[in-house]
Formats: structure tokens, C-alpha cells, sequence
């Protein structure tokens, strides 16, 4: 079961993933974007561990709450908004239950796909986050119904689908963001967002390992 | 990268309090959250401005914040938007209770971003009207898309949009003036070489020495396409072909040429590349009625320039006229 | 080297071309010799204000020409001071009857053609001072050298002057004017990265990517000498250091502090310059009372900035302040 | 003796002189200066071609007088000046002679030289033309004194010592122009000028060859 303690774990590993992959996912975004994508994932991840070195959430819900909220106004950029109405939804999804059983996890993923969705548009085969998200929340999905009850399987699941994703987004054209802009030139380069998306589902294993 | 910088991440902190002090006598820094007022904001009766966005385009938007212009310009990091914790403040600094009207350019972050801090300004009782600046020719706009990018016209939407504001326009009457401006305007940029990032410290991307990139926007993001380095006419040619092409002007038209430098490229250029321009469009029968040559809406030290044609009638040359008094741009007063 | 030109020795030629098409309100461009009016030269009765120099500069000096500050430019070839054939019409053209002052910097090619178009506009019934801005720090002063650089301070000798004459100073009234904001303005200047003279078409030295220029000019020379990069504060406090030092600026005293680009900086770092620079100031007493901030005095692309301080007193405050019209320089009309 | 065709000839062979080595004046002005030199007087002399070819003048003297004034309308910068008032003085010195003699041709240059220093204040050793002038000057007259009549000694004299004096430039720390604000640092170059005036000269003796 996913509690609080593993929700801070989570986030203080996404901390890291982020100040590690910094350079990297500057220089995906150097190749297709505006070279900041590293940079507004690790400022944001970082105003992450500050709030929660002052405040302690009690719940999931509310370590998610606060990610969302510090997200939103620490990142900018397309990321800061996406992220934060991803990470809201899934607060939302999982309410102030202490802990979180792997369907309700399954549902969370599926809200902070949506969320995504609802935000930016972007449909799967966009080359934007989106196509990390959309096979993360269904292999979330699959796992949780096939599973019964483990929740490693459910996080292992969607990391492995979204790194998939991301992967895959490689050879396609952009249709939204700012990758949108070069057309066919962005084809050949992985989307930065589904990078860090894939890095933030595989903290989440790790976390729970 | 060599910069005058210190601390990379203190860039945009330490650039806007400088312009704080330089300014002091026309605007006011508020620093946590980060966002530029005019002085004595708000301004009885008067419909409020403002815009924002990354930084690394100065002067835009901080040195278009006075009389006749922004009410107050939300910086992001560089070239990354600001946040709503930013932005509403700033709309509700600049709201007389006759409403705000922001004015964002046309990029997913900016309009996620700004979309946002419309809705919390709303909740907390504020008239809001938000203006999308495209005019960026180079992107295609399609359902499909992003749509076309917001560049260097977003000065002319600010600076007549604010003359509206300034003479009493109402609400929606100043946000119709910001939407002409816009569907009026049209932007091509090249690039003879890209910008560093501070935060990134290696440049946007690389040009051989024979080569620049095409249809640019204002972020170091390359081009629409790369191709073979051409002389000053060249260049002009195709960028306002681009740009004529998508708005065509027609002879008798009177317009408004802007040749807006990168950050990088000597002043002496752009007149270069404007006497081109100017010449072209006399030889169709336009008449270049307004010009406006420099560094306003700039991508750090990137070497290039856009070129910007205005179709301009009675009442925007006038408003174009109106007086305006910012760090940027000044005359009449 | 890639340029938005077309062939480099048309650089000038079309620069200014482009220059009077953009500001044909303000500005006559006469093409052969090649010099800059203000529109309708000479005003009755007021003394004339003729500058000019090597090209490169931009906005110096053709960008000055207007109310209330200079009557007529001259550009030479890039870098390169005007010729007398130049400078004789320029001086004759703003000549009204009341006198000419022309503002020269202090380079030996400047000098020596500014002196024989004085002699020849002496022998036409001219009447003409001479004012030499020399406020570079960096060089020497000594009757064995050929002196300190004018640099910067020309634009604030140009204004303030200016400003004198167009209120109705006489001729030596004006010159002496000139003289005292030379002799109270001192400038220092760094590059971080060299700037490329398109007849030349290398940069005018190599840095290394940890060195900068300390104590260059603004013609693309070495400077004084060669030192490791620091941070812009470390910058910063170098320069104000060799600017005050010899200034000597007493706590109490009121202050000009202008920060110039070198062309191929972004503003943003120049913020970030005058931001410490202000602090400085204000630690040390100084009462810094105006400010500039931009590319006023530049080198092509170079990149890197000067400091120019200038003690202000109650009138040199109130020339300051005096309405100017200039492509580059415009407030209070 | 040295007639209208010897100094027509001369001033084209100068010409030429400045196209061939206007980059490498480029480059000695680019150590020590501002990088125009040899543009400066390649415009120059190119300016004279053309003026010649209008007009067609009559005496060395008439010659001289019109390099002077064509150098000092479109050389500009500190050469364009001194290089004119060194070919008014050598007019002025030549007067309307049909044909100079050695004598009077070493009289030219000690005219030229002076005029230069009548105008640029430098002294010898200050690392200007000067340094190629006076040598030369000196070299003429004494040539002239003692070669009894032969031209081509007095302009070979004339050459070689400006040569040599604008080698000598080369330890030398400027007070003068341009390169005077590099202090120190411009030991170790040649002067510009001093160089082209070398030039100059060298082209005198091939007219007379
Ligand atoms: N409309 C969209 N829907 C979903 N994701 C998007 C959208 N637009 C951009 N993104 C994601 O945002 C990422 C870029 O984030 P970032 O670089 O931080 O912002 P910006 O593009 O404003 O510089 C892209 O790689 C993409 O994954
Ligand atoms: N005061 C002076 N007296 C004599 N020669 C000088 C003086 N100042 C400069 N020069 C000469 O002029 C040359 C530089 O000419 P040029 O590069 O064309 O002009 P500028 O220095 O104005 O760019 C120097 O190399 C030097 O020989
Ligand atoms: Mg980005
Ligand atoms: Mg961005
Ligand atoms: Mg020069
Ligand atoms: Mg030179």
C-alpha cells in the first residue's frame, strides 16, 4: 500500500531524478525546444523538497496537493501548468486516504493523464508528454486488474510503459508545443516532457522498492 | 559562455531589480513574487494592461511598462513563462476595478500560464480579457498546432492597445484594439547565430559559418529551415515575402515597417536590412507610413533580426502617435 | 563572419540610407560627401552642433541628430574617422550664423580631420570651437601619448550641450559647456568577446573562454590588458573602481550613471551591471540622481559594456533633463 | 630625372601596392590598432586611379597635389591626414618643375616628412610613420649628396631605409596613435604606417626601374 511515507520518497527521488537529468533533459529540449526544460523541472522539484522540509502532509492526497500547488508556481513554461494539474487531478483522485491500494493508484494515473489532456490538448502520437502518460495510466490499468493487489506491479507497469513512451516518441513529428514549431525537423528527437514524465513514474518504483 | 552574469539562476532577479533602480522614477520592482507595476498603479477608470512572459526578449516586456503602455509585465525565467502565483498579483495591481487586459503571446506555457491566473483574478472579482499576440508567419497555424507563435509584433499590440487604455477605451473596446493590432501584423525572423542560454551555457543551436536559420522565433529554438547564408537583400526579400505574402498588402496600403533586432546584431545592420525592406515595399505601392528600428524583441545575444509589417489605418497611426513614456520607448511627453 | 550586409564596403553607404529612410521626420541624409542633417539646418540664431567619427558606433552619432542635440553628423568609414571634404559641409549646413561647435572624440584620425575641416569652415567666415571628449580611463593621459580615448561620454557631452545651445547659449557658452561635462565624466570599459570589421571579416582579437578585454575602446582594440573572466559584480566593481578613482566622487554628490553596451550584449547583463554599480554608488554616498542604460556607444558585435559616471550639478541635471528628439534619444516632446 | 610619366607611374605602382598587401595591413592594424589600415589606403589609392584617370596631370608637382588632396578626402582616420599633408609638402617642395632632380626629390621627402610631424607631433621611436619618414628622408638626402645626379640611388636609399625603419618598429612601445593605448603591449609589433610607407617608397624605385 502506498502511504505518505512513500509519497515523500517518491517526490524526494523525482528531486533527484530531476537534478540528475538536468543536462539531459536540457539538451533534449536544446534540440527541438528552448533548452529549459531540465532546468524548470529541477527548480520546481527543488521548491518541492523545500515545502515539504517545512510542512509535513499527513496524507498521499495532500504530499500531492502541495506538489501540484509548488509546481504550478515554480515551473512556468508548458511544464509548470501540465505537471501541476497532473499531479492535482491524482490528489484529487486518491483523496485523504491514508493509504492508497493499487486500483485507486491504477485510477490516480488514469486522472493525471486527463488532466494533462484537459489542459494542453495534446492527443497520443503528438510527441508531447501526453504519450508517456496515456500507455502509463493503461499498463497502470491493466496491472491493477490482472495483479490483485500488488502495487510494485502497478508501479512497474507504468514506468516501463511510460520510458516505452517516451522512446517512442522519437520519431515523431510534433503537434503541439514547441516542438510543434519545426515540423518535420522534429522528428529524430525524444520529447523532453515524456522524458520527464518516464523519469518521475520510475522514481515512484524505486521509492516502493 | 561568457556573460555579465553572477549566479546563472539569479539572472532574472538581478537584471529586473537593475532595471528597478534605473527606472525608480517610473516604475516599481515587487520581487517575491516577481512582476514590474508602473507607478501609482492602478490608474482611476483606466482599463489595466499587462503582459509577461520568459525572459531574455528586455526590453519586452519590462521596458514597455508606463503612461501609455503596460500597467505591468510578469517576468519568467528565461524564456520560460511565469507563473500564475506571478501573474495575478500583477493583474490585480493593474486592475481599477474598469478590468485588465492581458496580452500573451502565443506559446502552449504562456497560455496555459496566463490562462490560469485569468480564472483565480476572475474568482477574486476581476474583469479579465485576454489578447493572443500570433503573428509569427514561419509556424503554420492549424487546428493541429501550436498555431502560430507570438514575436515582435507584441510591441505594436502593447504600445496601441495601451494608447486605447490610455484615452478611456473600455474593457472589451481595448482587447478588440489588441485583436486588430494582432490580425494586422505579421513576423519573420532569421537567425545568422543562436543565443546561450544562461542556465544552459552552450548556444541553442550551431550554424556553419555559410549558414543561418530560417523563419526563427524569440527562444533560440531553431528555425523553420536551415539554408545557405545570403546577403542583406537577400535575407530582406524573403523575410518580407513571407510576411506580404500572409498579409497582403496592397498597393496604396499605408503600413508600419519594424525591423526588430535579435539582441546580437549591430544596429547599423538593421538599418541595412530596413532600407531593403522600405525600398520593396515603396516598389509595391505601399506606403511606409510608421517605422520602428532597434532591439525590442530580442532572444539574448542571438545575431539576426525579424522584420514586422503593420497594416495601419487612421486610427491606429494615431494611436501609434499617442504618447508613451517607458524605459523602451518614449515620445510625445 | 556573417553579416546582415551586402558588400562590405556599401556598409556605411546603405546603413545611413536606411537610417534617413527610417527617420526622414528628423533627419536629412546627404549622400555625397556623406553626412546627416536634422531637418531644416540651420535653426535662426541658435549655435551649431556638429559630431561625427568612424562608423561602427551605432547609434553614435547620426542617431543624435535632433532637437535639442546635435545639428549634423559625420560618418566616417567603419572605424574610421570622416574626411574634412565630410565634415566641411556638415559645418557649414549648421552654421546659422551663430557658430559651430564640433564634439570630437579624442583619436589622433579624428583630431587631425576635425582640425582641417575647422581651419577650411574658419576660412569659409565660420565661426568654430572645438570641444575633444577624452573621458576614457583606461589610457594615459600624458603629453608623450596621444591622450585618453573619447568614448561614451560623448553621448552626454552631446546631449548637454546640445541642450545648451538650443536654449540660446552663444557659441563659447556651448563649447564651455561641452568642456565641462568632458570634465566631469570619466568611462571604463570591458569585452568580453571581440567584434568583427566587416572589411576585415576576423574579429579584432581572440579571447579565450576565460578571458576578458579590461580597459578596451570602442574601435575593437585590445584593451588595456588581458585578464580571467570574473562575475558581473567582480566586473562591475573593476570598473566603477577605475572610473571613481579617478573621478574622485565625494559622499553627497549627485551623479549620471551610465551603463553602455558594447553592441552584442544583452540588456538584461547591462541591468545586472548598473544594478551593482548603483549599490556601489549608493554605498559610497553618492546620490545617483539619472540614469542610462544601453547601447548608446557601441562596437559593431562586441560584446561587453562601459561605466561612464558623470557629476551632475543643478544645471547639468536640468540640460539632462531638457526635451530631446533624436532617433535614439527622445523625452519631453 | 623624375617626370609627370615617372610620378603617374608611381602612384599607380602605389595602388597596386595597397591592393596586394591590404590584408596585411589589415593584419598589422588588427595587433595593434583597429584593424583598417589597409582598407584605408587601398580606398585611397584606388581614389587616386581614379582621379587620374579623369584628369591628366601635367607636372610631378600637379601630380603630388592631387594625391594629396584625393588622400585626404577618402583615406579619413589618422593616415588619411598625414599621408595627405606628406604629398602637399612634397608638391609644395617640387613646385611646378617639369622634371625633379635627385637634389630636390631629397628635398621632397624631408618636406613630406615634415609635414607629418608638422601634423602628428610624433617624434621618431614613437612607433609611427615617422619611424619609416625620417630615415628615409635622411637616407635620400645623403644620397643625394653624394650619389651627384643619380636618381634611381637616392629612391633606393630612400626605400631601403624605410624598410629598415618600419622593421625597427617592431621592439618598439607606441606613444602615438592608436596603437599608443595598448601601452606595454604593443612592443613586439610593426606600426601599420610605418609599413605602408615602406611600401610607398619601394614603389618609387620600381617606377624609376
Ligand atoms: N499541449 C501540450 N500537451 C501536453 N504536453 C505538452 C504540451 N505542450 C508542451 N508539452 C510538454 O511540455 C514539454 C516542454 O516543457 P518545457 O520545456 O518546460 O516548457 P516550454 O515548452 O514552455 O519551454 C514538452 O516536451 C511536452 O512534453
Ligand atoms: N601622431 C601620429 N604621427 C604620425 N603617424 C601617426 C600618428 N598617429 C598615427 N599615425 C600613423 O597612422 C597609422 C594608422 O593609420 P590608420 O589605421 O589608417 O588610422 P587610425 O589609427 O585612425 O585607424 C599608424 O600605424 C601610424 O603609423
Ligand atoms: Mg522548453
Ligand atoms: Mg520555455
Ligand atoms: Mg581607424
Ligand atoms: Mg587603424
Amino acid at each position: 500500500m502506498l502511504d505518505v511515507n512513500w509519497t515523500i520518497k517518491w517526490l524526494t527521488l523525482c528531486a533527484q531524478a530531476m537534478a540528475e537529468n538536468r543536462l539531459y533533459l536540457i539538451e533534449l529540449d536544446r534540440a527541438i525546444g528552448d533548452s529549459d526544460h531540465g532546468e524548470n523541472m529541477d527548480r520546481g522539484f527543488q521548491a518541492v523538497l523545500e515545502k515539504l522540509a517545512e510542512v509535513r502532509p499527513e496524507t498521499p492526497g495532500a504530499a500531492l496537493k502541495l506538489t501540484a500547488m509548488t509546481l504550478m508556481s515554480k515551473v512556468g513554461g508548458a511544464a509548470g501548468p501540465l505537471y501541476g494539474t497532473a499531479f492535482l487531478r491524482a490528489s484529487t483522485a486518491v483523496g485523504d486516504a491514508a493509504e492508497v491500494d493499487p486500483a485507486a493508484w491504477a485510477k490516480a494515473l488514469v486522472a493525471a493523464r486527463d488532466g494533462i489532456v484537459a489542459r494542453g490538448k495534446a492527443e497520443s502520437g503528438d510527441k508531447t508528454m501526453v504519450d508517456a502518460w496515456t500507455p502509463a495510466a493503461e499498463a497502470g490499468q491493466a496491472a491493477a486488474a490482472h495483479g490483485a493487489g500488488n502495487v510494485l506491479e502497478v508501479l512497474v507497469a507504468a514506468a516501463e510503459a511510460a520510458e516505452a513512451g517516451a522512446i517512442a516518441t522519437d520519431p515523431l513529428v510534433a503537434r503541439k508545443g514547441r516542438a510543434s514549431y519545426l515540423g518535420e525537423r522534429s522528428a529524430g528527437h525524444r520529447d523532453p516532457g515524456a522524458a520527464s514524465s518516464a523519469l518521475i513514474l520510475r522514481a515512484a518504483v524505486e521509492a516502493a522498492a | 559562455m561568457k556573460k555579465l552574469i553572477n549566479d546563472p539562476r539569479a539572472v532574472v532577479a538581478e537584471s529586473v531589480e537593475g532595471f528597478g533602480l534605473a527606472h525608480a522614477a517610473l516604475v516599481t520592482v515587487s520581487t517575491d513574487p516577481l512582476f514590474i507595476t508602473r507607478n501609482n498603479v492602478p490608474t482611476a477608470g483606466k482599463v489595466g494592461l499587462v503582459s509577461g512572459g520568459g525572459s531574455g526578449h528586455e526590453p519586452l516586456h519590462a521596458g514597455f511598462v508606463g503612461l501609455g503602455m503596460l500597467d505591468a509585465a510578469v517576468p519568467g525565467a528565461v524564456f520560460t513563462s511565469p507563473t500564475p502565483d506571478q501573474i495575478l498579483p500583477a493583474a490585480l495591481a493593474a486592475d481599477s476595478g474598469a478590468g485588465v487586459v492581458l496580452i500573451v503571446k502565443n506559446y502552449t506555457g504562456d497560455v496555459l500560464n496566463f490562462e490560469t491566473a485569468a480564472e483565480l483574478a476572475e474568482a477574486e472579482g476581476v474583469d479579465v480579457r485576454t489578447v493572443i499576440v500570433n503573428d509569427d508567419v514561419a509556424v503554420e497555424d492549424s487546428l493541429y498546432t501550436a498555431g502560430r507563435r507570438g514575436v515582435a509584433g507584441a510591441v505594436l499590440v502593447e504600445k496601441i492597445a495601451g494608447a486605447a487604455a490610455e484615452r478611456g477605451d473600455g474593457l472589451d473596446a481595448v482587447a478588440a484594439m489588441g485583436n486588430r493590432v494582432n490580425s494586422n501584423v505579421r513576423t519573420m525572423g532569421v537567425a545568422l547565430a543562436a543565443c546561450t542560454v544562461p542556465h544552459a551555457g552552450t548556444p541553442s543551436f550551431d550554424l556553419a559559418e555559410n549558414e543561418i536559420e530560417f523563419g526563427v522565433g524569440v527562444h533560440g529554438e531553431p528555425g523553420r529551415h536551415r539554408m545557405a547564408m545570403e546577403d542583406a537583400d537577400g535575407i530582406t526579400d524573403r523575410l518580407l515575402d513571407a510576411v506580404l505574402g500572409d498579409l497582403g498588402i496592397a498597393a496604396g496600403e499605408k503600413v508600419l515597417l519594424f525591423v526588430n533586432g535579435m539582441g546580437g546584431t549591430p544596429l547599423s545592420e538593421l538599418y541595412i536590412v530596413y532600407r531593403h525592406a522600405a525600398q520593396v515595399l515603396a516598389g509595391r505601392g505601399a506606403a511606409v507610413e510608421r517605422s520602428l528600428v532597434g532591439n525590442y524583441v530580442t532572444a539574448l545575444d542571438m545575431q539576426g533580426c525579424s522584420i514586422s509589417v503593420l497594416r495601419l489605418d487612421d486610427e491606429l497611426t494615431r494611436l501609434w502617435d499617442a504618447p508613451v513614456n517607458t524605459a523602451a520607448l518614449r515620445w510625445g511627453v
